[in-house]
């Protein structure tokens, strides 16, 4: 594919077309926070959390959807990028039940790194604590809704990668939930293939080993980036 | 958030059910095409009433779509619904312009004179109060659906008579 | 320079906090050199006189709670807020969810063991909230020190910042712990 | 059909219309259908019947003529009498004063009130003296349900004017010079769209009409749809055309009354049996074809991305711009997508030229703006004026003010996503750019005028609330931002608000603005701000003095707990 020149942050990065300003950035050293973004998983610009300046445009654009074009000129790092990331995490911590000392996922969790990364030592916005299930019908794993901050990247890898398609999104806003099958126990899914991959790739403590405890974690996730590599269907 | 459902309340629906056989017909009329899930659910609410269990599983197994999916989209948009609707319906308007002529007292009046909460039926089951975000009468505000006779310029010292009056269900 | 003072309250929480207060070991004759403690659950005193610096452990549940934060926020200069507890609300707000009735509900009516349902105790308790919330839904809170517990380097590294009237950079992220 | 036939029976119907003497054209829009519009119908045939006049008048259903609070309405052409709140028995003392007797029947003419007379010529009247009719220049005269009326008034003359002696770029062109922009409330220039769209070569295209109207208080595509449902045909038939798409979609809103989803589908019926629609249109070798999707109520999916999304029959949830639905839209390929009101303006651009079209209203924004006018106004209705008018000659001179004797204090403009405009900006000329500067939009047409009874910051919440109910949930700024300015809102206006939760109000807003994905998250707190703008003393009021200067918010409280 044709190489072509990004400015990010006035520096020259060289990068192939079709690639996405996340990418390029990645392969620039330039740290963008991701969350919904998964290596080898379609892109849902859903997080908004590698939000960039882009030069000539008044909107802030997600880096993991925008594709590279010739001479674009990007900011990674002004103080309003680094306020509006404070605040996502800020909403997301605020949004379910997350309570680190109880949480089978801590010390292992993506949410809890984006918290120390834009220095989050307190949530402004009041907890909206809303009902959350718990469901341990699985022999294996459980799904905990208090902790799921809805990156759907479990719904993306059981679609494209294992195609078995036991997870989706009900509902909507506010009260989106993600749900097997018709809403059903996880143990009563009649397209589950227990392969563990959505295990592997959830960035939180919603989908968690049972058989694990806190500080106990090996989730792979790298090891389904590669796979997806390696069977050559999924995006680099 | 409601209770997970269990796979022994799904039935399986077949053909010979005309109900079923009419959303066949559907799905048959868009060549089996998992793109008219929408339209097909539309039907299917109109035969059945209300998107049951059985009938997501049915429209999802005819049209070749993983159930997760067919919920998700049966669940996203609000006209689609998964409970039995009650015998009588009352639907209050609360657009914008039925808003500004006070939409929200009548609503409050019917919540309080029947002890309805939005979207669940009571006395009984037999009367539900919804609100809708716009039912196209805006020359009429505030207007009030009851059992699909619009009823204009409601206020909210009358409707409560008037909605007994309509559905005969009592205070 | 004159000695400063240190309160230390404990208000919805489990002193896991002042316990890792303490774990600052030796350190803490250093600290004693630039303040005293003068309120403290190891210090007799019920009310709090006026203070420099504040640490405040546990959530807000009780409305003693809220009249004790008030009196606190009026009586010290730097208020911080000790522990996920007052941070986040963390395991006391984990109620919140269901609601006080429901908690109680099942703290006292539906356990499964014991000899069958007690009434909810009404007389000579404390009255609890309908909510839970850290300090900062209350008052202004100068610092925040998240964990269960912070770690006794965190508590130290602060104070000692906070003594020599130096503010103390947590927001760097590279101190900060949850859980 | 071929070129001659259709030329013959355009003209055979022109004259059954002129032949058949006095044309009593009775309001068949839903609103007035659903107040007593069917009855009155049945009745002014029977009467009609009874009176021996069916030689020299005939009963015609029509679409909405405009004045929807005076509903239901009969209008008698040629002499453009209008009658008012018409029910069965006084549609036949209508007949047989008016037509039998050739006298007025004074009590029930349009506008009549125990204050002021009746109005004899309408036309003259402000209502409607002020208005510029292009897209409703059929609406309220032919009977939408009869393909032969809209030929008999010039129907399809355009398409077939750029089926045989146009080529695409110039049909393009037409409409670049014209300088139509989306009527959607974006205000896209349509020309470029339709270039854009025209430059992507795949092997298909296609042609979808935006009829989602998800702004609560909008109705005017609403009225079109059921008024003059082929004009919206034609116009899509010609932008596929231009653009080589040869098959087309109208996504209607589930929620509407199903008048308009069934008058639609007549409409595509008749053209395809008159072969104006379909295989081989008019001989000339351009095949194009309509389906109806019919919506299953979702706000979002007004917007572009969702709207196709959910013509895939999946969950409308937006996707990321660019890459834009003209380049890959509806299943990866080139999709040109417009608004109702968008394509109805079509056929005269082309039929008239774009020329003519571009003198109409400002420089930047030309042409015509159907409103829909409601909330605290006199006359409530469906109106079409020029760009460049100011709001008070729309809310005074044609909405004839506010009732009750109540003072005005804001109009709201652009649905929940758009914004208020205050008193002192009554003399903007209502065009993109300075509705944008306002802190408002153009928006699809809803215009919903406020009076002194109305809480401004009630109102914040109100819209902020059906924002929280309407996201699709996918992106955190607006599923956890509306949410939680929401709850911020409720308890201000609950009596419990404090400064540090304005605070907290200010710094949400721009972020959710700025950091959602669609245009639903980014206009959620348009309403918030514009109101923060021109009426933040309410909110000090509120939040200080434990008042609602509106007197509309109960101070008991805010909810307790948030589920």
């Amino acid at each position: 594919m044709a190489a072509l020149e990004i400015f990010v942050n006035d520096r020259k990065v060289a990068c192939e077309s079709g690639a996405t300003v996340l990418q390029a950035c990645r392969a620039a050293g330039v740290n963008l926070p991701t969350l919904c973004h998964f290596k080898g998983l379609s892109e849902v610009g859903a997080c908004r959390l590698c939000l960039v300046e882009l030069e000539g445009s008044p909107r802030l654009a997600a880096a993991c959807t925008l594709h590279v074009a010739p001479n674009q000129r990007i900011r990674t790092d002004t103080e309003r990028l680094r306020r509006y990331r404070r605040m996502t995490v800020e909403l997301l911590f605020s949004e379910r039940n997350h309570v680190c000392s109880v949480c089978s996922a801590n010390g292992d969790c993506e949410l809890q790194e984006l918290g120390y990364a834009v220095g989050m030592d307190h949530v402004r916005f009041p907890f909206l604590n809303p009902i959350c299930n718990l469901d341990a019908s699985k022999s294996e794993f459980a799904i905990d809704h208090n902790r799921c901050v809805l990156c759907t990247r479990c719904v993306r890898v059981c679609a494209e990668v294992e195609g078995a398609h036991n997870w989706d999104v009900q509902g909507r806003g506010f009260l989106s939930r993600i749900v097997s099958d018709l809403n059903q126990p996880w143990a009563e899914s009649t397209t589950c293939t227990t392969c563990g991959k959505c295990i592997d790739v959830c960035p939180v403590g919603a989908l968690w080993p049972k058989h694990k405890a806190q500080g106990q974690f090996e989730k792979r996730p790298e090891f389904v980036s590669e796979l997806i590599a390696k069977r050559g269907r999924g995006r680099p | 958030m409601e209770p997970l459902n269990r796979a022994s309340q799904i039935k399986t629906l077949t053909a010979d059910d005309p109900r079923a056989a009419r959303v066949l017909l559907e799905i048959e009329r868009y060549r089996r095409s998992p793109d008219a899930l929408i339209q097909v659910l539309h039907v299917a609410q109109d035969v059945f009433g209300y998107l049951s269990l059985d009938v997501l599983q049915f429209v999802g197994r005819e049209l070749k779509l993983p159930p997760s999916h067919v919920y998700g989209v049966a669940t996203f948009y609000h006209l689609f619904s998964l409970k039995p609707k009650a015998e009588h319906r009352v639907v209050v308007c609360t657009g914008t312009a039925c808003q500004v002529r006070g939409a929200e007292k009548i609503l409050e009046a019917l919540r309080r004179g029947r002890g309805l909460t939005k979207g669940s039926p009571a006395a009984g089951g037999r009367l539900s109060l919804d609100h809708a975000h716009c039912i196209g009468a805006c020359g009429l505000a505030p207007a009030v659906l009851i059992d699909e006779r619009m009823q204009a310029r409601a206020d909210a010292g009358s409707i409560d008579g008037l909605v007994t009056a309509v559905t005969g269900v009592p205070r | 320079m004159s000695k400063k003072r240190i309160a230390t309250v404990w208000l919805g929480g489990c002193s896991g906090c002042h316990m890792s207060l303490l774990d600052i070991d030796e350190r803490i004759l250093e600290v004693a050199k630039l303040a005293d403690i003068v309120k403290s659950p190891v210090v007799d005193v019920k009310e709090c006189p006026e203070v420099d610096i504040c640490l405040v452990e546990g959530a807000v549940y009780a409305r003693e709670h809220l009249e004790e934060l008030e009196h606190l926020r009026k009586s010290s200069r730097v208020l911080v807020a000790l522990g996920d507890c007052a941070v986040n609300g963390n395991v006391p707000a984990m109620r919140n969810r269901v609601g006080l009735q429901a908690a109680l509900e099942r703290a006292y009516r539906a356990f499964e063991t014991g000899d069958g349902a007690g009434p909810v105790p009404s007389v000579g308790v404390t009255a609890l909230l309908e909510r839970v919330t850290p300090l900062h839904a209350h008052v202004k809170v100068d610092y925040f020190l998240p964990g269960c517990p912070p770690s006794a380097d965190l508590i130290h590294f602060v104070l000692v910042e906070l003594l020599h009237d130096r503010v103390p950079d947590l927001a760097s992220g590279a101190k900060l712990k949850y859980g | 059909m071929n070129v001659a036939e259709w030329e013959a029976r355009a003209a055979a119907a022109r004259e059954r219309m002129a032949a058949s003497g006095t044309r009593v054209c009775v309001c068949s829009g839903a609103s007035c259908m659903v107040s007593g519009g069917d009855a009155v119908l049945e009745a002014t045939e029977k009467a009609v019947k009874s009176a021996g006049l069916e030689g020299s008048a005939r009963v015609v259903k029509v679409g909405c003529m405009g004045t929807c609070s005076q509903g239901p309405l009969v209008r008698l052409d040629p002499d453009g009498v209008v009658y008012q709140k018409m029910d069965a028995s006084k549609a036949g003392r209508v007949i047989d004063k008016h037509l039998k007797n050739k006298a007025l029947l004074r009590e029930s003419l349009l506008f009549a009130g125990p204050a002021e007379p009746g109005v004899e010529r309408p036309s003259e009247h402000p209502f409607y003296a002020r208005q510029l009719q292009v897209v409703l220049e059929h609406c309220g005269r032919i009977n939408p349900e009869d393909i032969d009326e809209y030929l008999a008034v010039g129907g399809y003359r355009a398409l077939y004017k750029a089926l045989s002696s146009m080529s695409p770029e110039e049909v393009i062109g037409e409409v670049k010079m014209s300088g139509l922009r989306g009527r959607g409330g974006a205000g896209f220039p349509t020309g470029l769209k339709w270039e854009t769209a025209y430059r992507h070569v795949a092997d298909h295209k296609y042609v979808v009409c935006n009829g989602d109207e998800g702004d609560p208080g909008a109705f005017m595509d609403r009225a079109v749809m059921e008024g003059d449902p082929q004009r919206i045909l034609e116009g899509m038939a010609i932008a596929a055309y231009a653009v080589g798409a040869d098959r087309g979609f109208i996504y209607v809103r589930g929620e509407f009354p199903p008048l308009a989803i069934r008058r639609l589908g007549i409409a595509i019926e008749q053209a395809r049996a008159a072969g104006l629609l379909g295989r081989n249109i008019l001989e000339t070798g351009f095949n194009f074809d309509i389906e109806i999707r019919i919506g299953a109520g979702a706000y979002v999916c007004g917007e572009e991305t969702a709207l196709l999304i959910s013509i895939e029959g999946r969950r409308g949830v937006p996707r990321p711009r660019p890459p834009f639905p003209a380049e890959s839209g509806l299943w990866g390929k080139p999709t040109l997508l417009n608004n109702v009101e968008t394509y109805a303006g079509v056929a005269p651009i082309i039929e008239r030229g774009g020329e003519w079209y571009s003198t109409i209203g400002t420089a930047k924004s030309m042409g015509t703006k159907v409103f829909a006018l409601a909330g605290a106004i006199n006359r409530t209705g469906l109106i079409e004026v020029p760009m460049g008018i100011t709001l008070r000659e729309i809310i005074y001179d044609i909405g004839g003010g506010i009732p009750g004797g109540r003072r005005f204090k804001a109009a709201q403009t652009g649905g929940p996503v758009g914004g208020c405009i205050p008193e002192q900006y009554l003399d903007v000329r209502v065009d993109y750019e300075s509705l944008v500067g306002l802190g408002s939009m153009m928006g699809s047409g809803g215009l919903i005028v406020m009076d002194d009874t109305t809480c401004m910051v009630n109102l914040a919440r109100y819209f902020m609330e059906f924002c929280m109910d309407e996201s699709c949930g996918k992106c955190v700024p607006c599923r956890v931002g509306t949410r939680q300015m929401h709850l911020l809102l409720s308890r201000i206006c609950g009596g419990e608000g404090t400064e540090r939760d304005l605070a907290l109000l200010e710094e949400l807003a721009p972020y959710c603005r700025e950091a959602s994905l669609c245009g639903l998250g980014q206009g959620a707190p348009n309403t918030l701000m514009s109101t923060l703008r021109h009426f933040r003393d309410e909110y000090l009021v509120h939040i200080r003095e434990k008042r609602c200067p509106a007197g509309e918010c109960a101070m008991a409280g805010a909810p307790a707990g948030v589920r």
